[in-house]
């Protein structure tokens, strides 16, 4: 009871703390700041269409590259937490059969998600999208692969080797931005292109597809371990 | 109707989603039912981003033909902040990362004592 | 120069790649990461090494290749350099501790952790606030990960809670951040500061849940249990890690982001310093009840974190020494506690108790000992200097309030630390289990020691005044331990001469009134040190620690400034408690040894501090010259000065410190340490007496101090059972009397002080190098299980005659000199009550000596020692050396009173003596040392003489041929005479010796025990509560600082 | 004069007064036997324990510190003697008072006991260490009133030199201590009970239950030497207190004469009041002495 009432009194307060800030809120009504400056100036200097991507990709690259590591880091902790034994590794989970339908769009469907999930991360410098976008959208196919199929084995050197290939790769882009432009993660050592182009915005589509693909490959690789634990004893 | 725009709404909206994660936190005994707490709270904030980088009547930051054809054609007055959009973005992988890690967590504590009371993990103490 | 960014570079690369090359092997992938670490160490301290030649300038490294705010920026500053510099050496040594256990886990765990490692370097050197929340995020992950190389169930709870409270942090981090990106519009830290955000109401809370935020990761008490629990959960090798490497970056940040809650002195500099106050005394109260050895190491790292936090809030006080003072503080917690961790890591024993196996490895005993050390702030650590500078600077700017709270909290931080240090030392080793060295773990331990010793040279050597310390006796005290293998007599030959070669080297520069005390402290060394030569075989670890008692001892004689004086003060504290912690039963003797000088070492530091204020240099003069509460100052200094002369209330820990010791460690620490508090004393009544002020309060109540020491010091005496807590105290008493000399503040008062000083230097260490050595031979403290005595060892028989005649007062020994100065100055002062409790006290003094001599020379000889033989050659050497002395000083006392005068002139005028030939003249009477002696003599011999003629034909009784009765040393409570020898006198006295102020300790210390018992509930365990107190501690703290003014 | 001179008159002065001391422990034992209804000894019976005590052949001796016993006794009893000037205004009579003032006194009456203690310590018999420890337990008490009185003399006086202290009760009875500052001189005749160790304060020797105390296991010679250190040492505390309170003596008439009331009003105290338990003697002294001796100091501290 106490302890209810507690609660409701912390709610109640962060409720006030929130009314402090919803009073004082005032909408805004024009682009202050770095925003100003990335809508103004953001196409020119970067070449993207897609503001967010210029931001995600070059101008706040650095942050990506953190975010990529945080997907690199929770696969890889998974990877040892969840390890299984030998004997468990060998097991097959008992299930009482998955539906028709599931397994029947799986087939169909499986490649049109891959298919997608690439078309978002290339194109993610001109239209809604990018890199992590796409990289959970072929996730999300091999979810379904798995729910269709709980056994399903999971192709662990390919997603082993597409994550090691695009991290690196992704780093050394990063570094090529130093050598060849003006900084760690600079878009701009390849040629800007045409505005509008697929192949444009510098290494954007580049970065882009690497990191499309290794969120793909981490997020596939953490499914596969949740999957796998059910073997555990 | 300036109470009701859709910038103060969705404020609102990221504050109640906000308060309700703090409440599951705070008063839920099953750490699942916590974990999926915790996922409301991070909505809760991820929308509280977004909603502060929003500008009325403006259009999403791609600089494609919704944004010439607007009444204006300076693309500073078209589109909405787009650095809200792009941190969100990041947010949204962390508290992927997060949730992962902690339902991972929850599998092992559930391995070790067969329950998900949090109240009963109390091996360390004082 | 390599460019920090090289360090993200190399960190992500290789981690990355180890997906694919970790298929070469484990450990190949291991070693891949350490070398990975070992770059990345090399680049940051490449900078280190570049800013501290000076030559370079603070570097930003932008992303992306656009300026900020446009743009993530990386700030490489001399502060980050250290900073990252300390996090990768750390991270280094902590990977080779660690490197197979990693190994167990898979190469992921080598990849995790470098990961871990280059985003708290990545915290530390960003200047972009959004990046900063990512990395932090990536080292909770990471830390959320490593927390599970540790096997069983807690880490994996400890790990779920931590993950859960970050969450929830880095959740109003989030909020906080984003608001503060609406109403500036950018994300740069500069920015941010330029933009003033909390001077408008709407920032104000953006600040707000930024710096709570910020707050929250530094673990502040009560909101901390998750903390605890990591380190307490988590492998020992990792706690380690994240206890001070991420400590760090955690104090980094909020040393960044507090730019941006305002300028120096803002209201969050108030904020932040309370709440580190809260959390530096709540957790070291904490840790005083804590019985587990890992969840202590975690109280005191949050204490740590909490005095961290404090520091950085009283940047308005300390001014440009925040730097000096944090790196200090930061670089002593980063190598001690590491070790400490680590330590702990390989002992594998769970409670305090256990360590005592700790002990069967010498080396791991001086390991844990250089660390608990280091961590409670004594030379010649860095923590040391930080504590001296970060004091004075408060005491300057008034902080008076803030020096007390760390001084408390340090004190609480000593309690548990020197308890734990002494169950290692001396607890009972009654376990099975063993511990084993790997070198893969002991290696980077020993790094770590040598680090921390030279860190502290280096800091010392960074400022004027640390310059000027004298660290020749403490490398003598290094080469000592180097050679601590050797037998004992070669040993003993060493410290010897070298304690004469230095002696002989700095007597010249002394002045009258140092040289006094050296040669008590110096030739009373090498005179007691003599005995050593008694005892065989190695005598494992006398050797340095002695010496370190001297060389403390001699630094505070030869100090020319009060940081040189506190430096000699607490190496000769430190000597002191290793040597009394050797006796067989000192254990918590020495605990509450350490306990009180902890104290007073602190009222000492206090009371310097005030006494800087206004000084523009701090020589030991400007004790002379107290500008500011003089009151205060000298009232703290003397209260730090009469712990160590265990004055009445603070007395309780010397009767068994010194009745358990060594037998020639009593006189060490009882004839010439206590000096060093007289010595003390003396130097701030010289000071009080050339003051402007009015002190003559201050004098007065030492006086009273001084009385009631000694009727209560003499009556304790008197009914103890066991000779040397009998001589110990004997000793209470004795300095009971000198103090209250002293205090007397006249020519008259201080030539009784002193005579006091040479004589209980000369009588007491006589008696407790006699009493010592007849316990080394009979095997027992016990005067009851002595007697007779008397016939087995005349030689001792004579020492202790002359030594208790002399201590008594009795005419003609040197003791009379004492009393007779005495009365003239209590009487020529009008401080009659005083000094008739004075004398009293003396009168009852006789009781005990008797009973001394008595029980143990006298009565019927015990079966058991039939076959005893005389004391030791060795002891008997320094013995009636010093009885010469006493006879000398007896016959001939205007040899040493007459230059004593003429020196006290200097300080207070010279009327109260006089002196023709050996006839001294006071205002009220007269008498002649050597006149009474040559009658007295004369008399005497006559009467011997004529006394022998007469009985000449006497022939020697045997033990049996007399009435022998009533003697039963096995139950002595019915029948011995010698048992329990002044019951009627205890009727008579028994309201003076309630053990009131034992009592009064006992229930402090029972109110702290149970304070921190009650306090530690709310670490329920219960990770949903954790998250509770955390959301609980924001609101509260937004209503404190906030509040409604919206 | 001479130093030979000096010490023939020192030495003739310490006769006078051993067997002035003598002849007042006979009287003492005398008044003592009639109170009691007894006969009681001849006035010269000491003299007579003298010569066979001294003539006895003692044969023997339990160690070094046995004998150094009455030699300390005897030694710290001359020494009384001689630090005290036996009459004053007498340059013949004045001893070695020379050598030290009324502190020295003071101390010095320790050394004899002291001593003494420890020689019968040496002897082994229980119940001499049972005397000491009573003996020095109630030396300690006595102590206290004993210091206050001479403190209050001291600071009556300006002087701790017992001499001045004579010199300033000269003119007659009306300028002696007992009557210009008679708080401390009550307190010193209290104190002065103790010091004399007749009854009630005589457990140290306590005749009826341990054989009498710390001389147990001397004998013969030795004995002989504590009875003359004691008779002596009667003499002199008397002395003592006739000294400080009753303006000393300027001839031997005098001095016998002050010295035998003071000795009697110890003893006649002694008749009167049966023995005290050593932890009520030690109270007693706590009680009224330590009163008025805080009073005889606080007089002069306003």
């Amino acid at each position: 009871m106490v302890r209810n009432f507690l609660i409701g009194l912390v709610l109640a307060s962060i409720g006030f703390i929130f009314f402090n800030l919803y009073n004082t809120y005032e909408p805004k009504t024009e682009l202050n700041g770095i925003a100003a400056h990335y809508a103004a100036k953001g196409a020119e200097e970067i070449g993207a269409a897609n503001i967010v991507t210029a931001i995600v990709v070059t101008y706040r690259g650095f942050d990506t590259m953190g975010e990529v590591t945080i997907l690199f880091l929770t696969a890889s902790i998974i990877g040892f937490f969840l390890k299984l034994s030998k004997k468990d590794e060998a097991k097959k989970i008992i299930h009482h059969g998955t539906s028709e339908l599931l397994i029947t769009s799986a087939q169909i469907l499986v490649p049109i998600i891959f298919l997608f999930g690439v078309y978002v991360f290339m194109n993610g410098h001109l239209t809604p999208g990018g890199g992590f976008q796409g990289g959970a959208i072929i996730a999300s196919g091999v979810a379904l692969l798995i729910m269709a199929n709980p056994n399903r084995q999971i192709n662990h050197h390919a997603i082993l080797w597409i994550e090691s290939i695009s991290g690196v790769s992704f780093v050394i882009l990063g570094l090529l931005g130093i050598f060849l432009a003006g900084g760690f993660l600079d878009n701009r050592f390849l040629s800007l292109g045409t505005f509008g182009d697929l192949f444009s915005a510098g290494a954007i589509p580049l970065i882009y597809s690497f990191i499309g693909l290794k969120v793909g490959a981490e997020i596939s690789n953490i499914l596969n371990k949740y999957q796998k634990s059910q073997k555990e004893s | 109707m300036e109470y009701l725009q859709l910038g103060r709404i969705s404020l609102i909206i990221s504050f109640l989603l906000i308060i309700i994660g703090f409440w599951g936190i705070l008063s839920q005994k099953n750490i699942i039912k916590i974990i999926v707490s915790f996922t409301i709270l991070d909505t809760g904030i991820n929308v509280l981003i977004v909603s502060l980088g929003y500008l009325k009547g403006r259009t999403a930051p791609i600089i494609d033909a919704s944004v010439s054809q607007g009444p204006n054609h300076n693309v500073l007055n078209a589109i909405v902040d787009p650095v809200p959009q792009a941190l969100v973005l990041t947010a949204i992988v962390i508290g992927f990362g997060v949730t992962a890690l902690l339902l991972a967590y929850a599998m092992k504590l559930f391995k070790a004592k067969r329950t998900l009371e949090i109240n009963q993990f109390n091996d360390l103490k004082w | 120069m390599v460019s920090p960014i090289y360090i993200v570079a190399a960190a992500l690369g290789v981690g990355f790649a180890i997906g694919v090359l970790g298929k070469l092997g484990k450990n190949f992938s291991g070693i891949l990461a350490l070398l990975t670490i070992g770059f990345m160490t090399f680049v940051s301290s490449e900078w280190l090494y570049a800013f501290y030649v000076g030559n370079q300038v603070p570097t930003y490294i932008f992303t992306a290749g656009f300026k900020p705010p446009i743009s993530i920026n990386l700030l490489m500053g001399p502060k980050e350099a250290f900073l990252t510099t300390m996090v990768n050496f750390i991270g280094l040594l902590g990977g080779i501790y660690l490197f197979f256990n990693f190994g167990r886990k898979g190469r992921n765990a080598y990849v995790v952790y470098m990961v871990f490692l280059m985003s708290l370097n990545v915290v530390i050197m960003t200047r972009d606030i959004f990046n900063l929340f990512v990395f932090l995020e990536i080292s909770a992950i990471a830390t959320a990960g490593l927390i599970l190389i540790e096997r069983g169930n807690r880490a994996v709870g400890a790990g779920f809670k931590y993950i859960i409270a970050t969450s929830i942090i880095s959740s109003i981090l989030l909020i906080g951040i984003i608001f503060a990106y609406f109403y500036t519009g950018t994300l740069n830290i500069d920015g941010l500061v330029q933009a003033h955000l909390s001077t408008t109401a709407t920032g104000g809370i953006a600040v707000f849940l930024i710096m709570i935020a910020a707050v929250l990761e530094m673990k502040p008490f009560p909101a901390n249990g998750w903390g605890l629990d990591v380190y307490e959960g988590s492998h020992q090798g990792f706690s380690a890690v994240v206890s001070v490497a991420t400590a760090t970056a955690s104090y980094y940040v909020l040393y960044k982001l507090l730019a941006i809650a305002g300028p120096v002195g803002s209201q969050w500099d108030y904020y932040l310093a309370l709440m580190g106050a809260v959390t530096f005394i709540g957790s070291n109260l904490l840790g005083v009840k804590q019985k587990f050895a890992r969840r202590l190491l975690a109280y005191s790292s949050i204490g740590q974190l909490g005095l961290l936090m404090l520091i950085l809030g009283l940047r308005k006080y300390l001014g440009d020494n925040l730097d000096y003072v944090v790196l200090g503080i930061l670089i002593t917690n980063l190598f001690a506690k590491t070790g400490f961790f680590w330590l702990a890591g390989i002992v594998k024993a769970k409670t305090l108790k256990e360590w005592a196996i700790i002990r069967r490895k010498p080396f791991f005993l001086f390991l844990m000992g250089t660390f608990v050390f280091a961590l409670i702030g004594f030379p010649p650590f860095p923590s040391f200097f930080a504590k001296w500078t970060m004091v004075m600077n408060l005491a300057r700017q008034g902080g008076f309030g803030w020096i007390a709270v760390i001084l408390i909290g340090s004190f609480l931080e000593a309690i548990y630390l020197f308890r734990w240090f002494g169950y290692a030392v001396k607890g009972e080793d009654t376990y099975k289990y063993d511990f084993n060295i790997r070198w893969h773990k002991i290696t980077p331990i020993v790094i770590l020691v040598a680090a921390l010793y030279y860190a502290g040279y280096l800091t010392s050597q960074y400022t004027e005044l640390g310059r000027m310390i004298d660290f020749i006796p403490l490398f003598f005290v290094l080469v000592l331990f180097a050679i601590d293998f050797l037998p004992v007599a070669v040993k003993n030959t060493i410290a010897i001469l070298g304690m004469g070669t230095y002696f002989y080297f700095i007597y010249p520069d002394l002045d009258n009134l140092r040289l006094i005390f050296e040669v008590i402290f110096m030739v009373g060394g090498i005179l007691t040190l003599i005995a050593g030569y008694a005892y065989k075989g190695k005598r494992s670890g006398f050797y340095p620690v002695a010496i370190l008692m001297y060389a403390g001892l001699t630094g505070i004689i030869q100090a020319h400034t009060t940081l040189e004086f506190f430096f000699g003060w607490e190496l000769m504290t430190a000597g002191s408690y290793f040597l009394i912690i050797r006796g067989k039963r000192s254990m918590p003797h020495a605990l509450s040894y350490m306990l009180f000088s902890v104290a007073g070492a602190y009222a000492i530091l206090a009371g310097f501090g005030i006494a800087n204020i206004g000084q523009a240099f701090p020589s030991l003069d400007i004790m002379n010259n107290i500008q500011y509460f003089p009151n205060w100052a000298y009232g703290l200094l003397l209260i730090g000065f009469l712990t160590k002369t265990a004055s009445v209330g603070l007395h309780i820990w010397l009767p068994g410190a010194h009745g358990e010791a060594e037998s020639d460690v009593s006189p060490m620490v009882s004839a010439i340490l206590l000096k060093a508090g007289v010595f003390g004393i003396v130097l701030a009544l010289i000071g009080m007496s050339k003051s402007d002020f009015d002190l003559s309060a201050l004098a007065y109540t030492l006086g009273w101090i001084g009385a009631l020491t000694a009727l209560f010091g003499n009556i304790g005496a008197v009914f103890q059972e066991d000779a040397k807590r009998l001589l110990a105290y004997s000793s209470i008493g004795q300095l009971g009397y000198i103090v209250f000399a002293f205090a007397i503040m006249t020519q008259l008062g201080w030539l009784t002080g002193f005579t006091y000083v040479i004589n209980h230097f000369l009588y007491k260490a006589v008696l407790f190098l006699t009493v010592g050595a007849i316990v080394l031979r009979v095997g027992t403290h016990n005067m009851y299980e002595m007697g007779g005595l008397i016939k087995k060892m005349p030689w001792a028989f004579f020492a202790v005659l002359i030594g208790i005649i002399a201590l008594s007062g009795v005419p003609p020994l040197s003791g009379f000199t004492g009393k007779w100065l005495f009365y003239n100055a209590i009487i020529e002062k009008g401080w009659y009550f005083q000094g008739v409790i004075a004398m009293f006290a003396g009168g009852i003094a006789f009781l005990y000596l008797y009973r001394l001599i008595q029980t143990i020379f006298l009565g019927q000889l015990k079966d058991n020692h039939r076959n005893v033989k005389e004391i030791s050659i060795w002891f008997l050497i320094p013995i009636y050396t010093l009885l010469t002395g006493i006879l000398v000083f007896s016959y001939e006392p205007q040899w040493v009173l007459k230059p004593l005068g003429n020196m006290i002139a200097q300080y207070f005028p010279n009327n109260g003596l006089h002196w023709e030939g050996s006839y001294a003249y006071s205002h009220l009477g007269y008498w002649t040392g050597a006149g009474v002696a040559a009658t007295v003599s004369v008399v005497f011999v006559i009467a011997f003489i004529l006394l022998k003629i007469m009985t000449r034909k006497a022939h020697k009784l045997e033990q049996f041929d007399i009435v022998f009765s009533g003697e039963r040393p096995e139950r002595p409570e019915t029948t011995h005479i010698a048992y329990n020898m002044y019951a009627g006198f205890y009727k008579a006295v028994w309201p003076l010796t309630v053990p009131l102020v034992e009592r009064f300790w006992t229930w402090m210390s029972d109110l702290v025990h149970e304070t921190a018992g009650f306090v530690r509930r709310i670490y329920s365990g219960n990770g949903q509560a954790y998250m509770l107190h955390i959301i609980l501690y924001i609101i509260i703290l937004y209503f404190i600082t906030i509040g409604g003014n919206i | 004069m001479s130093i030979y001179a000096k010490l023939a008159y020192t030495l003739l002065g310490l006769f006078i007064v051993l067997n002035w001391g003598m002849l007042m422990s006979a009287t003492f034992r005398k008044i003592v036997a009639r109170v009691a209804g007894r006969h009681g000894i001849p006035f010269y019976q000491p003299w007579i324990d003298l010569i066979k005590n001294a003539g006895v052949r003692t044969t023997l001796s339990h160690g070094f510190m046995f004998y150094l016993g009455p030699v300390f006794r005897f030694t710290g009893a001359v020494g009384m003697f001689l630090f005290m000037p036996a009459l004053f205004g007498s340059d013949m009579w004045s001893n070695f008072s020379f050598q030290g003032d009324l502190i020295l006194l003071l101390y010095f009456q320790s050394f004899g006991m002291l001593g003494m203690a420890i020689g019968a310590g040496d002897g082994g018999h229980p119940h001499s260490t049972i005397g000491i420890s009573r003996g020095l337990a109630q030396h300690a008490a006595i102590e206290l009133p004993m210091i206050l009185g001479v403190i209050s003399l001291a600071i009556q006086y300006h002087t701790l030199s017992l001499n001045e202290i004579i010199a300033a009760q000269q003119g007659g009875f009306q300028h002696w201590t007992i009557f210009t500052n008679p708080i401390a001189g009550i307190t010193l005749l209290l104190a002065a009970l103790g010091a004399m160790g007749h009854s009630p304060f005589n457990l140290v020797k306590a005749p009826n239950e341990i054989p009498i105390g710390p001389p147990t296991e001397y004998h013969g010679t030795y004995l002989g030497v504590l009875m003359s250190s004691g008779a002596i040492l009667h003499v002199i505390e008397a002395a003592l207190f006739m000294n400080l309170l009753f303006g000393g003596a300027t001839n031997w008439l005098e001095y016998i004469v002050k010295t035998f009331l003071i000795y009697f009003y110890s003893v006649f105290v002694g008749v009167v009041f049966p023995r005290f338990k050593i932890e009520q003697s030690v109270v007693w002294f706590f009680k009224i002495p330590l009163a008025l001796g805080i009073l005889a100091i606080l007089i002069y501290s306003f």
